[in-house]
């Protein structure tokens, strides 16, 4: 159990996968601009994570490995999150317009978010985890993606109403507060469980 | 929880008035004189320099910047605040080019390039000290003893038993310059919060947030305690924590800044508990012996957060829900 | 074929500091210059390949099945890169770590691939992609020096020191996270203020 | 078959024949670069062992290698691993090799690889800090705030533990090997 709340508390808060880990960069800066974007977003990115990372380590676990075909694992990652970003769009669309609304120009961003391939690859290559454990570590590093792009919205959006000097004015300036943000993350560092 | 809502200054970007500025500045300026006395009697004429150098670095940046920015300079007395309050969270044995370099980094950085004063989100002076704290490690942990100077720990780094209550209340112990006395501290802050130039909540709650966490997770918890002498140890444990470090300081005149707190007092009361609770995490399982500057850099990047649900305001209209929650 | 395809993409149209497209490995391995150089080398090889072959098939692939063809050329000469350097290059491949297989989601490979290469002739998606990945290159190697230069106090490629120990006490926090943001951030705003982008 | 069908699975041919021409040109670069990654590997773990142990013979037995002087067991070797500060995504774990000796004491440490933070973590690579293990036994292999000795290194408590955990951890595969075999 510790282990789990340790990878979870790693994935959140210590190894953040924006301000400490530098990946899903894109969407971080490109929908941190209103904070219900960047909450549909995060929550987006939390159920495509999670359920990549699920299919992912099964196709790992019981294909490529068996098969000893480790090496054709990037190929086969990408594909298969492409396809379920498709799928999950097409079902969405099909069955809920109030979701296709609120995730459906979201989706198609998500196949090039390279936090999906990263926390895939590092459930599978990099840490060998355990079907429960690359659950947690899957949704806790959504959960770290949404925090920081929720608190980037919540910045930019009251950055609308501050007066930077005009070269600061929009990407520099995100740039500058995510630097902040991610000074302040520093404080997580070594944090252990 | 009606009185005490004279409060008028409200944060961010509607301070603009020069004067009331300027009032408040030296208000908080003054309230720091107790510290800052303190600090120099206890460190020596090093922790003067180191003074002098932060506060002239931080004026001069902020007349470069704004210079560059093509804007006027006010001597609003905020430039001054924050050198001042940056020096007081630095150990007394830095090397003076420190100041200098937190200071600029801090208010070119931290402040404007947002835009200056009443726009920037986190506190310069806190930017300034985190930025020196993960860039010069070694520096920014050598410790002296008060008035002899010789190399030490801090109390914090030791643990708790390794210094009287008494002692750490005043401040004859390691530590920043303007961080260990807790009754120099406490005198300024009482100052300030009988002219209701800050909210007397924040403190409250972030240094209570500390002391009762610590009562359960503290060496003592009080779950095990037993008798009586069981009791006044973590008793005494909660007090070290709430003590020790640079509680006071950041809960006093850090964790009450205007501009980079929440506006509404529901808002404070989370942002107080929020930090305490990261002070705890960072003291207990963190990395640092110490969390007080990261908690309130890391509550600050949540406080739009904060106003915005605290404080709902739908786009276009102005809802009159002033304080409270 | 126009020589501006090739120009454009260098400073104009500077993949990181215009486009602001393929920001995660700028900020994540630009702690050394060596490890910017690496990364420009791989994501060159896969950037320009990848152009030249989508060029190649754009006609032959149906638009329902474009994207996922695209990116399974992207993938697999990622493998292939990153089995070349792990072969010939393996400390530069262990510094590069994860980053190197991520070069497969690099918004800039898709995007070029999507935007430029499956619409024109060969010559110019060859002369794009090698205009994007110079811009690209020396977008990592800018960010990265300074990194370094502030972080480390020196810049040492590969064993040669380049530039020798300027600063005695480096400010560490600059090879950290926060200094990945605020290089870019500045460098940005240094760039709009003079107009080079 | 109508034109219409052909039309519909043209996609999913076109999709298939890609798939399997750089499926096919990924197992020929397997295979060609197969043989050196294995060999660049192979190179690493004996320059890593003979840190420990010069100009000795090892023999891998399952995860540790025992160490040979002119035919005469000397001691074991093992490689280790784990987590420091730097962390998990862009950053590479610490990466060390153990010697212990026939006596199950610690012969020396050294670090192969690590991404601790330069100037503060990346002290655990210099002597003054390595050399604290030699001699150690599996007991006194803690940092001394958790009750061994083993000095931390001011400012890096983190990468001082991971390191020592590492070794601890390595240190203890060979006490139960040897506690069972023999």
């Amino acid at each position: 159990m510790e282990n789990l709340l340790t990878i979870a508390i790693g994935a959140i808060l210590v190894n953040n996968i924006v301000l400490t880990r530098f990946l899903g960069l894109c969407p971080f800066f490109g929908v941190s601009t209103r904070l219900r974007n960047a909450s549909m977003m995060g929550f987006a990115v939390i159920f495509v994570m999670t359920a990549s990372s699920i299919i992912t380590w099964a196709i790992y676990q019981y294909l490529l490995i068996p098969l000893n075909m480790e090496y054709m694992r990037l190929v086969v990652f990408i594909l298969v999150i492409a396809s379920f970003v498709q799928l999950t769009a097409i079902f969405v669309r099909k069955h809920s317009q109030r979701l296709h609304r609120a995730f459906g120009i979201y989706l198609p961003l998500i196949t090039t978010n390279c936090a999906i391939l990263a926390v895939v690859l590092i459930n599978t290559m990099v840490k060998e985890y355990s079907l429960l454990e690359t659950i947690v570590n899957s949704v806790a590093t959504g959960v770290g993606f949404l925090l920081a792009l929720v608190l980037m919205a919540g910045i930019r959006e009251r950055l609308d109403l501050a007066d930077p000097p005009g070269a600061f004015r929009g990407l520099p300036i995100a740039f500058v507060s995510a630097a902040l943000l991610a000074l302040a993350f520093q404080g997580f560092g070594g944090m252990l469980l | 929880m009606k009185e005490g809502t004279k409060l008028v200054v409200s944060p961010s970007p509607h301070v603009k008035d020069a004067i009331s500025v300027r009032g408040i500045m030296s208000a908080v300026i003054v309230a720091l004189i107790p510290a800052t006395v303190s600090g120099i009697y206890l460190f020596g004429l090093h922790a003067l320099a180191v003074i002098i150098a932060s506060i002239l670095s931080a004026v001069g940046t902020e007349f470069v910047a704004l210079k560059l920015m093509g804007r006027k300079f006010v001597m609003d007395g905020s430039a001054v605040l924050t050198g001042l309050l940056l020096a007081l969270c630095l150990p007394p044995t830095v090397p003076l080019w420190m100041p200098i370099v937190g200071a600029a980094f801090g208010i070119a950085i931290g402040k404007c390039a947002f835009g200056g004063l009443g726009h920037n989100i986190f506190n310069p002076a806190l930017v300034g000290r985190v930025f020196l704290a993960l860039s010069w490690p070694a520096l920014m942990t050598r410790w002296v003893t008060p008035f002899d100077a010789v190399s030490t720990a801090t109390p914090l780094a030791k643990g708790f038993g390794s210094v009287p209550i008494f002692d750490l209340f005043v401040g004859n112990v390691a530590g920043c310059i303007g961080e260990t006395s807790a009754l120099a501290i406490l005198i300024g802050g009482a100052f300030l919060i009988a002219m209701r130039y800050i909210d007397w909540r924040v403190p409250l709650f972030y240094i209570g947030t500390v002391g009762f966490l610590m009562l359960f997770l503290g060496q003592n918890s009080i779950l095990d305690a037993s008798d009586l002498d069981s009791l006044v140890e973590v008793g005494k444990e909660s007090l070290f924590h709430m003590f020790a470090g640079g509680l006071f300081l950041g809960a006093f005149f850090m964790a009450t800044d205007y501009v980079t707190t929440p506006m509404t007092k529901l808002g404070r009361i989370i942002f107080a508990v929020g930090a305490g609770i990261l002070v705890v995490a960072i003291r207990t399982v963190g990395g640092y012996p110490e969390g007080v500057a990261f908690s309130i850099l890391i509550m600050n990047g949540f406080t739009p957060l904060i106003d915005r649900v605290i404080k709902p305001r739908v786009y276009g209209t102005k809802r009159g829900f002033v304080g409270g929650g | 074929m126009r020589i501006q395809e090739f120009t454009k993409g260098i400073i104009k149209r500077n993949a990181v500091f215009s486009l602001a497209l393929g920001l995660c490995p700028t900020l994540a391995v630009t702690i050394m210059v060596e490890n910017a150089l690496g990364m420009a080398f791989a994501v060159t090889f896969v950037l320009v390949l990848s152009n030249l072959i989508v060029s190649v098939i754009k006609g032959f692939v149906p638009p329902d099945v474009r994207i996922p063809c695209f990116i399974v050329v992207i993938a697999s000469l990622v493998t292939v890169i990153e089995f070349i350097m792990r072969a010939y290059s393996p400390t530069l491949a262990e510094h590069l770590g994860i980053f190197l297989p991520l070069i497969t989601v690099n918004c800039l490979i898709l995007g070029r691939a999507e935007a430029f290469a499956s619409r024109r002739p060969v010559a110019d998606s060859i002369l794009d992609s090698l205009g994007m990945s110079v811009g690209f290159g020396l977008a990592l190697i800018m960010v990265s020096a300074i990194r370094e230069l502030l972080g480390s106090g020196k810049i040492v490629i590969f064993g040669h020191e380049i530039v020798p120990t300027v600063l005695s006490s480096p400010a560490v926090a600059m090879t950290l996270a926060p200094g990945a943001f605020l290089t870019i951030g500045i460098l940005l705003a240094i760039m709009r203020r003079f107009r080079v982008i | 078959m109508s034109r219409a069908r052909v039309a519909g699975l043209k996609p999913a041919l076109v999709l298939m024949v890609i798939c399997m021409v750089f499926s096919a040109i990924l197992v020929v670069v397997h295979d060609l670069t197969k043989g050196k990654i294995a060999e660049v590997e192979r190179e690493e773990v004996n320059r890593a062992l003979s840190e420990v142990f010069p100009s000795a013979e090892f023999e891998k037995i399952d995860d540790y290698y025992k160490v040979f002087e002119n035919g005469v067991l000397v001691g074991y070797a093992l490689l280790g691993e784990g987590q420091g500060y730097g962390g998990v995504y862009g950053g590479e774990p610490i990466k060390l090799v153990v010697g212990v000796n026939l006596d199950k004491t610690v012969k020396s440490v050294k670090i192969i690889s690590h991404s601790e933070t330069p100037g503060i973590g990346s002290k655990i690579e210099e002597e003054n800090f390595l050399s604290q293990f030699s001699g150690k036994t599996l007991e006194d292999l803690k940092l001394r705030s958790d009750g061994g000795k083993i000095d931390a290194i001011t400012g890096a408590t983190i990468s001082s533990k991971a390191v020592v955990d590492i070794v601890r951890g390595e240190v203890q595969k060979i006490a139960s090997e040897m506690g069972e075999g023999r």
